[in-house]
């Protein structure tokens, strides 16, 4: 399975890159993705989850061709 | 309805005017518009800014413009809305956002306008990013939007 | 704070581009602006309605809409507001009410701009007689404006 | 003491004037006022009165040379 793992705002200039190509072989929360993509940093507090362009909660499972993305509270309007 | 995600400066007022102009239907039946624009300052939170850079996330942005837009259909008869935001590079005095909403009737177009533009504050991925004397902070979170309160 | 009580047609959009283009101190403090605007329609409870005349109390009618501003003055921080009122014969299509609130923020802006608009209707002396066919009637009273419980 | 009384709208059209000029010896209340001035009608339901331009209510006792006003419910906007 493969997933492409996006990054926003802050949150992709502290990683210093804005995405990731991740491949795992038995289904994952977006939570363990995060684990995954980034080993040596706990999500921050407040970081927002999007699969597929909704929002989702992090125990929700991401499935094979998903887009997920982390990003950090939004501020536009 | 209308999204529309602008690159470079728009005039909010000329905007509204054009749009409305543009549909016959609106004209004819609206009896109420409500709008909100939404400016960017050159002082915020006890500092000057002088520049700001507005990042957002394709397609998820204009998906979750169209839900809220959706949410406020089940709620307000709406007849029509524009909705445009900013993006990229901003300079103070320059238009953020503008929600505009054409009703039958004044409740439905000024509930419909402020649950549009408090909806997309919280739901939509915009990211701010102010600059400051050299440097260049994200904004944190979103205010409460009153003076009094801030 | 102006008010304006017009006897000829005006252009809501662009009064509100006018006016805040002529106040430098507005461009440079408001963060939020919020704009209502009453068209009159050709279809109200049921027939159509060819043409209206507006009545209005010339210096109670100032009065009362300066009142209604120094009212929402004490409940939001008001920039600046700008509030204009046709009277006299008026055709379909064309503006009766515009209501614009300068902010620092968006909360104050759409709070205060609603507010002047409900008491504008409740409490500033208007009285509008319509055109329908052959006769003309003075509407009764004002609805709570929503499509939903007209 | 004299007052002007003033009408409006759909109560103008009824009355078949717009004015009247009054002249009493004691004060009198708005509803006194409305009275002298139309003995024959009786005060339509939902009558708004104002006195020197703000409304009152119908006991206010009106002085002299103030300007008193009888209308109907107010439908602008």
């Amino acid at each position: 399975m493969s997933v492409k793992v996006r990054y926003f705002a802050s949150l992709r200039e502290r990683l210093g890159r804005s995405e990731d190509e991740l491949v795992f072989f038995a289904p994952l929360t977006a939570h363990a993705i995060w684990e995954r993509a980034n080993p040596d940093l706990p999500m921050p507090d407040n970081t927002l989850v999007a699969v597929n362009m909704d929002y989702v909660k992090l125990d929700v499972l991401v499935n094979d061709g998903d887009e997920i993305a982390f990003f950090p509270p939004v501020t536009g309007g | 309805m209308t999204i529309k995600i602008v690159e470079s400066h728009f005039e909010p007022w000329q905007e509204v005017q054009i749009y409305q102009n543009a549909q016959a239907a609106l004209t004819d039946k609206a009896g109420a518009a409500a709008v909100f624009v939404g400016t960017m300052r050159d002082f915020n939170a006890g500092h000057t800014v002088s520049g700001m850079r507005l990042e957002y996330y394709p397609g998820m942005t204009e998906k979750q413009l169209e839900k809220v837009i959706s949410q406020a259909n089940t709620q307000w008869q709406m007849l029509d809305c524009l909705l445009i935001h900013r993006v990229g590079d901003i300079l103070p005095h320059e238009a953020i956002v503008l929600v505009a909403v054409w009703s039958f009737h004044r409740g439905d177009a000024l509930d419909a306008c402020r649950y549009l533009i408090d909806s997309l504050k919280t739901q939509a991925p915009f990211w701010k990013k102010e600059r400051i004397g050299d440097s260049a902070c994200w904004v944190a979170g979103n205010t409460k939007g009153y003076y009094a309160i801030e």
